[in-house]
């Protein structure tokens, strides 16, 4: 029961992702994609959340934070890029 | 090292000091001075083996030089190679000795002259005293390159250069072919030594390799000897300077390919295809020489045309005598035998006559400078030595007597004559070509002979048309043709002191079954009554000096004959469109556009593993063993594909890395679902740095532009990448269905007692498998420093 | 155990590193390379007498037992290979001295050479598939960056499309080693020899092989050569005569290594595509090198027509024919440095590489003139020099293996490649002298040495085949006989 | 167009890098038993220092981390092979390692192995090359 | 499963394939990197799918996965990245200095 | 029914109505209009979602295994510090690239102070 539950909820994320990866491709504008990025980010972070409880191991517990960090530091960079054309910014020269 | 060995390398090492010498001693003395004592030292003690190998003695040395491959510098001398060895030697010192006087020491660059000159003796020494097949090889090779730079010794010229190239060419591809009959030949006998081939001639003769062998190997000889078709690159070969010439050119180098085809006479010889294309091929060359020599209008070149003549002619003798192996010892065979003998004393012969007429007109290019017949005239009585040498060389080469050449042309008219009475090898049917030919031929001979002498000498003296007042030469040039011809003269009364001595003991060397009688009891003498030789040289006398006459009225038919379609025209035609055509069509597949090349290699690729597939029957299909799929998992794989697909679809490049970045992720999704947790934690933090070193990188790189790309292209990639996927899917299937072992990776799992590390994957990354991860981080390391270089450096211009 | 067989790897590794954080002093990074080298080559010496007293020398990395861990094999053919390299190296090294220029010198020149070096002998050493991935790439992405060293518009545009086609081989070569484990688990080069012994080699086996052939023909340049004319002529002279030199003789040594120990149980279809392959390479190769009137193209195309002939010695499989091709493969890397090096003189003296710009250098510069000759000669396979026994064993090789047609192209290609050859020579030597000496882009002043050394090299290869031989024939040995091989590695009992 | 500020992202960022910092030591030293290990510690390492370098700009970031990432690239493989080489002196085969358990005060039982001094080399490394990279391209104008 | 994987791979492949035969660069380079997908994906497959829990010995399983190919891909994802790294640079430089990212225009037999 | 299985009854409900979340933002994302609207979905209702899920797992480790993860714990707080700011600067460079509103749009209070700068 618990079991179908799991699967049951990890294929409605993997469901949205599939939804969220319909905005990827459609934009329009390039920060609907980043920000469907970052959507899939986060659900790929609870998929792994379930997955690990539905495999009853905490070896993937790391992994949900680091797809926390990298997420948003993906979704900072993009968004610097789109903003500035730049990633990583210097001082402007004087 | 025996002294036969210290004679082959006497040149060579003697070639190192030559610069050294011209350094220190030019203008004070001639470097010649200094050469000049090597040949003459050799000649003379040549000259010491004489009684020896008159007395059917043979000498035989070995040195190893690779003996693990059955290679040695191994030396032997007998009857043949003593004749070779005193003509290189003897002229060799003559030529020397000429081109003291011919060569300005103050003008030319003699220390390359010289050392060429050298290497080129050395070689020619070691080709016909060697015993080794492929030192034989090496040596002759030698001889192609030390020609090659005496060719080309004025290398300003562009003749000089197109010259030597040619002859380059054409002796190198006969001695490559040579190579590989030497190798099929040593496959056969399993040995490279000479003497130990010929005793094994039954198994050789018996082998299928017998007559690729034998024609490889004639190939070599006859593109030294310059026999027809392979004869063009001796006229232009004439660019060197004259003393080469005559060294070279006609005394020397192209008899190595004589040598050869006499060498090896006792293992082919007695065969059908040995005989006809030895003499057929001889016959040939021997009337398209004394063809073409009547048209030259360049002194050299006419006698470039007479030497190829005259070198057919001595093949022909030696096909003709081969005959003699055929009937094994008898009286036939002696018979037959009188050809060889005829050939080897015509060679001694021409060696002598060529050398002087070429060395005389070395004299009057010298001195008047031009060797233009149509310019020249009346010379004889400015030079009445060259013109009484030149009376000496022509008429022995046109076969009058009282020379030498009277002698060997009526034994060339015995041998023809004796085969054609032959009853084997078809010669009953066409036995009477070969008197009709060389008969034709002489008559030419005797017409370049006569154009030879009389333009030169006789008719109305030009000075307007000369460079340079003429006069007869100094002393020290005449000297070398003065004693050749005086050889002329000398073999022509005493012919039997030779044959005894050298030709006898030759004979022996060609055809061992004479070996113990002690060769073939034939007294050359000039009378033998009125036979048919005799009736034929009369006849070539009388017909040769008739059109000679008329000259004029008939030499338009070589106009006939369009330049087109010469040999010549030919073999330029021949270079130049193998150099167009290698462009055009590397050009066409050398685009230098990368696609391409990505093009043909995933096309071989797909054919060769899809042929492999297909033909050995790889294919295998077996889904027992795989694990069940869960929806979650189709999810996956599904979101994967499409994020895939959207890539080549994006209009944006921003959508297409996006998209990349979802695969990434979703990659790593695939290895959570696959448990493996070092993976997906790796996979991610790639994955993002790789988007964020895109995006770094974006700043710099254009937006996707609207691809103009032709249709057959589109297809033709949709073809590749379809190819592509299907091979691999194919393939893995395959792979997955036949796994044949159990993985080594059980003992990993041991790895917390054996590395004190439960994390297998960490304890083999770091451990179990270190270096790899060594050698990765440092890939890593070089990569960034390569960002770092690629950045910061920026070089301008080209190299 | 022999830790010295680790030591052609890390000592260019570990020079090469302390010459990234000492980087200012070029002085200083000069000298230190030189001796980094030099060590290679006094290594690789050692274990050759090592090797004919004892054996194969192996080294199971970590301790661990064979099959599990990543295991170092220098046999005889692996040693030779190592001190030519080092050689060579050395002399390429010393080129670069006079002619790489400071810029160059104080990015990093020096490292990147050292590493290429690491990766080359890396892939010589290892006795494990999947390790010789990782050290192609150590090399690959070393002579990326060396490539791209300056970072010149030709440099750059031809750098591209060589990574590319490097990429896509790395690709290819990960698949075949994936599907490799797939069936044999395992990625010892010695256990895989035995477990496909065991089972036979069928046709999807057959199938993986090729897919190991052609990820190694990518390197090898055989057959699949259309990157590396356009590659090799981009770089300074000192890092083309290296690339020439090397980078495709890895490939070849790797297929070598594949189809002698791995995949030697199918001759008749292997060994012959290779021999198919390896002919096509030699006649595009030589029509290629008769084609253009670029100095630099020309002897590109050489390069690749060394590999065909050395690849057919393979293809006939004989003892001979693979004597003849370690002959040749030593001859080769020796005479492509020295042809590159010479070549990239003639052009920094006259600064063109087009033919028909230049005339007549023998005048001014005669030893380069002459040692440009003996090059070509040697190159040709004209005897004595170094390539004649090579080309000799191999063709007779070939015969007795009754590919006849083989041993005719790689003869008939010989000429083509002394015409080619010949063609640099006589136009660029001869004729009249165009340049006199101070209206010349460059000296040869510090280049003639390394070129000298490595012309000496070549002759006395020539003259002392003989002295090699024993060496050369224990390397052969070594590949005919696998179980040499294996028993190195794992031991009298293998496990299966 | 003004230049925006960005005080939610430094603000932000000031919290998160310690964050990131803690939990890449924590990857780095569970590698040995858990999921993780120099490379991927390297590498949180290195994006947390990207984090920074994304909220604020270069010079900043420079000014207070003085060190040449070349170098630490360099130093970081020098460890990794010289912790093999190392083996050379116990004579053992190269990149040999040992480990054993101690009983240190605080610790209590502790492991103690050399792969971790690999590792560090790993972990250097990779930092060192990801931040060289990083910083060459956007310093590129 | 592995079925599945196989035929996920010779898609990915078949689309990278795809974009490295494309004109553009930047194609290009997407396509290596799916490509790199495609291959680790397919080590994993090759080493067989799900047997036994992650390669992690402390939480006792019975059984685990091949750890031999993650090893290996991660070897393999390193090595591709830094590789990836300095081809994007590589093209980018070359796209500023040449002018264009076209590879068709990037033939280099004119100007020579 | 003991505590423990209840607690683990109780964490795989949240985990459900986590996902429910995460796939009614997904529904929101591809449903609403404008990169303005949608993010209010992609960032409150999927951080909802996912601090659920990522709440139910810590209780259901905590409770089955005895493990409480600080990991996951950090994970919670660092996705709910970062969630909203990456909202925030997606929504900022949208704005400052001139993405469009929607149509239906009432209000554009920035448009203002944008101009003046």
């Amino acid at each position: 029961m618990v079991e179908l539950v799991l699967m049951s909820s990890l294929f409605l994320l993997i469901l949205s992702i599939l939804l969220t990866l319909y905005r990827v491709i459609k934009g329009p504008s390039m920060p609907d994609r980043v920000q469907a990025l970052d959507a899939i980010g986060i659900n790929l972070l609870a998929g792994v959340a379930i997955f690990a409880v539905l495999l009853r191991t905490s070896a993937f517990l790391e992994i949900i934070l680091l797809i926390g960090i990298l997420s948003f530091i993906g979704t900072v960079a993009f968004a610097r890029f789109i903003e500035r054309g730049v990633v990583i910014e210097r001082k402007p020269v004087d | 090292m025996s002294w036969l060995h210290t004679m082959i390398v006497i040149p060579f090492i003697f070639a190192l000091f030559v610069p050294f010498l011209y350094k220190f001693f030019t203008p004070r003395i001639h470097t010649g001075w200094f050469v000049f004592i090597v040949p003459l030292l050799l000649f003379l003690s040549l000259l010491k083996y004489i009684p020896t190998i008159a007395e059917g003695k043979t000498v035989y040395h070995s040195v190893p030089w690779m003996p693990s491959l059955g290679i040695n510098y191994t030396t032997y001398m007998d009857g043949l190679g003593l004749i070779f060895g005193l003509l290189i030697t003897g002229i060799g010192t003559l030529v020397v000795l000429y081109s003291i006087y011919y060569m300005s020491k103050h003008r030319e660059s003699l220390h390359n002259f010289y050392v060429y000159l050298l290497l080129f003796m050395g070689a020619m020494l070691g080709v016909v005293f060697t015993d080794n097949v492929l030192v034989l090889y090496v040596f002759w090779e030698m001889t192609s390159i030390s020609s090659f730079l005496l060719i080309a010794y004025w290398y300003q010229r562009k003749k000089s250069r197109y010259g030597a190239q040619k002859s380059m060419l054409i002796t190198i591809f006969g001695g490559l072919a040579m190579l590989a009959g030497f190798i099929m030949l040593s496959m056969i006998t399993e040995t490279y030594n000479l003497r130990e081939m010929f005793n094994q001639v039954d198994v050789i003769t018996a082998h299928s390799l017998f007559l690729p062998a034998m024609l490889l190997i004639l190939l070599g000889a006859f593109t030294k000897s310059a026999q027809f078709p392979f004869s063009i690159w001796l006229p232009d070969a004439m660019e060197a300077p004259t003393p080469i010439s005559a060294y070279l050119h006609s005394a020397t180098m192209v008899k190595a390919g004589i040598y050869l085809v006499a060498r090896f006479t006792p293992i082919f010889g007695g065969n059908a295809e040995w005989f006809w294309v030895i003499s057929s091929i001889g016959l040939i060359t021997l009337l398209y020489g004394s063809i073409n020599a009547v048209k030259q209008t360049d002194l050299k070149a006419l006698l470039a045309y007479s030497t190829i003549s005259q070198l057919g002619l001595i093949m022909c003798l030696l096909g003709l005598g081969s005959a003699a192996l055929y009937f094994g010892y008898g009286d036939e065979a002696t018979v037959y035998a009188a050809a060889i003998l005829a050939a080897i004393f015509h060679l001694i012969n021409h060696s002598t006559f060529k050398g002087s007429l070429f060395m005389v007109v070395g004299i009057i290019d010298h001195e008047t400078g031009t060797r233009d017949i149509r310019k020249l005239g009346g010379l004889m009585g400015l030079m009445p030595i060259s013109f009484t040498l030149t009376i000496i060389g022509s008429f022995a080469m046109a076969g009058l007597p009282p020379f030498n050449g009277f002698l060997s042309k009526e034994m060339f008219f015995t041998g023809v004559l004796n085969a054609s009475q032959m009853n084997i090898f078809s010669m009953d049917t066409f036995g009477l070509l070969f008197p009709t030919i060389a008969w034709i031929s002489s008559v030419f001979t005797f017409i370049y002979c006569m154009i030879l002498l009389f333009k030169t000498f006789a008719g109305r003296y030009q000075p307007s048309k000369l460079e340079k007042a003429a006069h007869e030469a100094p002393l020290g040039m005449l000297i070398s043709p003065i004693l050749l011809a005086s050889l002329v003269i000398l073999i022509f009364f005493f012919p039997n002191v030779l044959s005894h001595y050298l030709l006898q003991p030759a004979l022996i060397a060609i055809l061992p079954i004479f070996a113990e009688s002690g060769g073939i009891d034939v007294k050359i003498s000039a009378w033998h009554g009125w036979n048919t030789e005799l009736f034929m040289t009369l006849g070539i006398v009388g017909l040769g000096t008739f059109m000679y006459i008329y000259l004029k009225k008939w030499s338009g038919v070589y106009g006939l004959f369009s330049q087109r379609w010469t040999l010549n025209a030919g073999y330029d035609f021949a270079i130049e469109r193998m150099e167009r055509f290698s462009e055009g069509f590397t050009n066409q597949y050398m685009t230098g556009f990368i696609r391409d090349y990505v093009v043909y290699i995933f096309a071989v690729l797909i054919v060769m593993l899809g042929g492999s597939l297909w033909l050995f029957d790889g294919i295998a299909m077996d889904v027992s063993n795989d694990a069940p799929i869960s929806l979650y998992e189709g999810g996956v794989v599904v979101g994967m594909i499409i994020a895939a697909i959207t890539v080549p679809l994006a209009k944006s490049r921003l959508t297409a890395i996006i998209a990349v970045g979802v695969l990434g992720y979703l990659v790593s999704m695939l290895f959570v679902i696959f448990r493996a947790p070092d993976l997906a934690l790796t996979q991610l933090v790639v994955e993002t740095v790789t988007v964020a070193l895109f995006l770094l990188c974006f700043y710099h790189l254009p937006e996707f532009r609207k691809a103009t790309v032709p249709m057959r292209f589109k297809l033709t990639n949709l073809i590749i990448s379809i190819g592509v996927g299907v091979i691999v899917t194919i393939i893995a299937l395959s792979a997955n269905s036949t796994r044949l072992f159990e993985p080594i990776s059980s003992y990993f799992e041991n790895s917390y007692d054996l590395a004190g590390a439960k994390n297998i994957v960490n304890a083999i990354l770091v451990d179990f498998r270190g270096i790899d991860t060594m050698l990765e981080i440092f890939v890593l390391t070089i990569a960034s420093l390569g960002v770092y270089t690629l950045i910061k450096l920026r070089l301008a211009g080209r190299d | 155990m022999n830790n010295i067989v680790i030591l052609p790897i890390i000592i260019p590794l570990i020079m090469g590193m302390i010459l990234v954080i000492f980087r200012k002093s070029i002085q200083f990074q000069r000298w230190m390379s030189l001796i980094a080298i030099a060590a290679v080559g006094s290594t690789s010496i050692y274990l050759m007498t090592q090797i004919k007293g004892h054996g194969m020398q192996t080294l199971q990395l970590g301790g661990w037992q064979a099959p599990f861990g990543v295991s170092m094999v220098a046999d005889m053919f692996a040693v030779l290979l190592l001190a030519t390299t080092s050689f060579v190296a050395l002399c390429c090294l010393i080129y670069a001295f006079g002619s790489i220029g400071r810029e160059r010198e104080s990015y990093y020149f020096y490292p990147m050479f050292l590493f290429l070096l690491t990766g080359i002998n890396g892939s010589f050493l290892t006795g494990d598939i999947f390790n010789l991935f990782v050290c192609f790439e150590v090399m690959l992405i070393s002579s990326y960056v060396l490539l791209s060293l300056g970072g010149t518009k030709i440099q750059l545009r031809e750098s591209i499309k060589y990574v590319l086609v490097n990429i896509i081989s790395s690709f290819l070569f990960l698949l075949a080693v994936a599907y490799l484990y797939a069936m044999t688990g395992t990625l010892n080069l010695a256990h895989l020899s035995v477990r496909i012994a065991e089972v036979g080699q069928d046709g999807l086996m057959t199938t993986v092989a090729i897919l190991f052939l052609i990820v190694f023909s990518l390197k090898a340049a055989l057959f699949l050569f259309f990157w590396l004319p356009g590659s090799y002529s981009a770089p300074p002279t000192a890092v083309a005569a290296v690339f020439a030199a090397l980078l495709t003789k890895v490939g070849m040594y790797a297929i070598f290594r594949m189809f002698t120990l791995v995949f030697y149980h199918e001759p008749q279809v292997t060994h012959l595509i290779i021999g198919i392959l390896g002919g096509l390479t030699m006649v595009l190769g030589a029509f290629g090198a008769i084609a253009y009137w670029d100095i630099k193209k020309i002897l590109a195309y050489n390069v690749i027509v060394g590999v065909g002939l050395i690849m057919s010695g393979l293809a006939a499989f004989t003892s001979t024919a693979i004597t003849g091709s370690i002959y040749y493969l030593i001859h080769d890397i020796i005479i492509k440095a020295l042809i590159f090096l010479l070549g990239g003189t003639m052009i920094h003296l006259t600064g063109t590489s087009n033919l028909k710009d230049m005339s007549g250098l023998i005048r001014t510069h005669p030893y380069v003139g002459w040692m440009f000759f003996i090059a070509a000669l040697s190159l040709a396979g004209i005897p004595p020099l170094s390539g004649f026994i090579g080309k000799v064993l191999i063709t007779k090789g070939t015969f007795e293996a009754s590919y006849f047609w083989l041993g005719g192209i790689g003869l008939l290609t010989s000429l083509l490649v002394l015409y080619s050859v010949m063609k640099i020579f006589m136009n660029g030597f001869w004729g009249e002298t165009l340049l006199s000496e101070d209206m010349e882009k460059g000296t040869t002043k510090g280049l003639m040495f390394p070129m000298g050394c490595l012309l000496a090299a070549t002759v006395a290869l020539g003259f002392g085949a003989e002295g090699i031989h024993e060496y050369v024939s224990m390397a052969a040995e070594g590949l005919l006989r696998p179980e040499l091989y294996i028993e190195a590695v794992l031991g009298r009992n293998p496990m299966p | 167009m003004k230049k925006p500020n960005d005080i939610i992202l430094h603000a932000v960022t000031k919290v998160a890098v310690p964050i990131i910092l803690a939990f890449s030591f924590h990857l780095f030293f569970s590698g040995h038993h858990n999921p993780g290990g120099g490379f991927i510690g390297g590498l949180a390492i290195a994006s947390a220092l990207t984090l920074l370098f994304l909220a604020f700009d270069i010079e900043t970031v420079r000014a207070n981390i003085g060190v040449d990432f070349k170098v630490v690239a360099a130093i970081g493989v020098l460890l990794a092979v010289l912790t093999g080489v190392g083996s050379f002196f116990f004579d053992a085969s190269f990149l040999s390692h040992t480990f054993d358990y101690f009983n240190l005060p605080i610790f209590g039982k502790t492991e103690l192995a050399t792969a971790v001094l690999f590792d560090v080399g790993v972990a250097l490394a990779v930092i060192g090359t990801s931040v060289t990279t990083i910083l060459s391209i956007s310093e590129d104008r | 499963m592995e079925t599945l994987m196989s035929f996920l791979v010779g898609i990915l492949f078949m689309i990278g394939t795809y974009l490295i035969l494309a004109k553009g660069l930047l194609r290009i380079i997407l396509g290596t990197s799916i490509i790199s997908h495609a291959v680790h994906l397919l080590i994993l497959t090759m080493g067989g799918l799900k047997t036994g829990g992650p390669p992690l010995l402390g939480l006792k399983n019975t059984s685990y996965t091949d750890a031999l190919p993650q090893a290996l891909i991660l070897t393999a994802i390193v090595i591709n990245f830094a590789v990836t790294a300095l081809f994007l640079v590589l093209s980018y430089r070359a796209y500023k200095l040449v002018g264009t990212d076209d590879m068709g225009q990037m033939r280099g037999n004119a100007d020579e | 029914m003991n505590v423990s299985l209840s607690i683990e009854v109780i964490a795989v409900i949240l985990i459900f109505i986590g996902t429910v979340f995460a796939f009614l933002s997904a529904i929101g994302l591809i449903r609403l209009p404008d990169v303005y609207t949608r993010s209010h979905a992609a960032s409150k209702s999927a951080t909802l979602g996912v601090l659920c899920v990522l709440f139910g797992t810590l209780l259901y480790f905590w409770i089955t295994q005895g493990v409480f993860s600080v990991r996951l714990l950090l994970g919670i707080f660092f996705v709910f510090l970062t969630a909203p700011v990456a909202a925030h600067v997606i929504c900022r460079a949208a704005y400052r690239s001139n993405v469009e509103l929607a149509e239906e749009s009432v209000q554009d209070d920035l448009k203002k102070v944008m101009q003046e700068e």
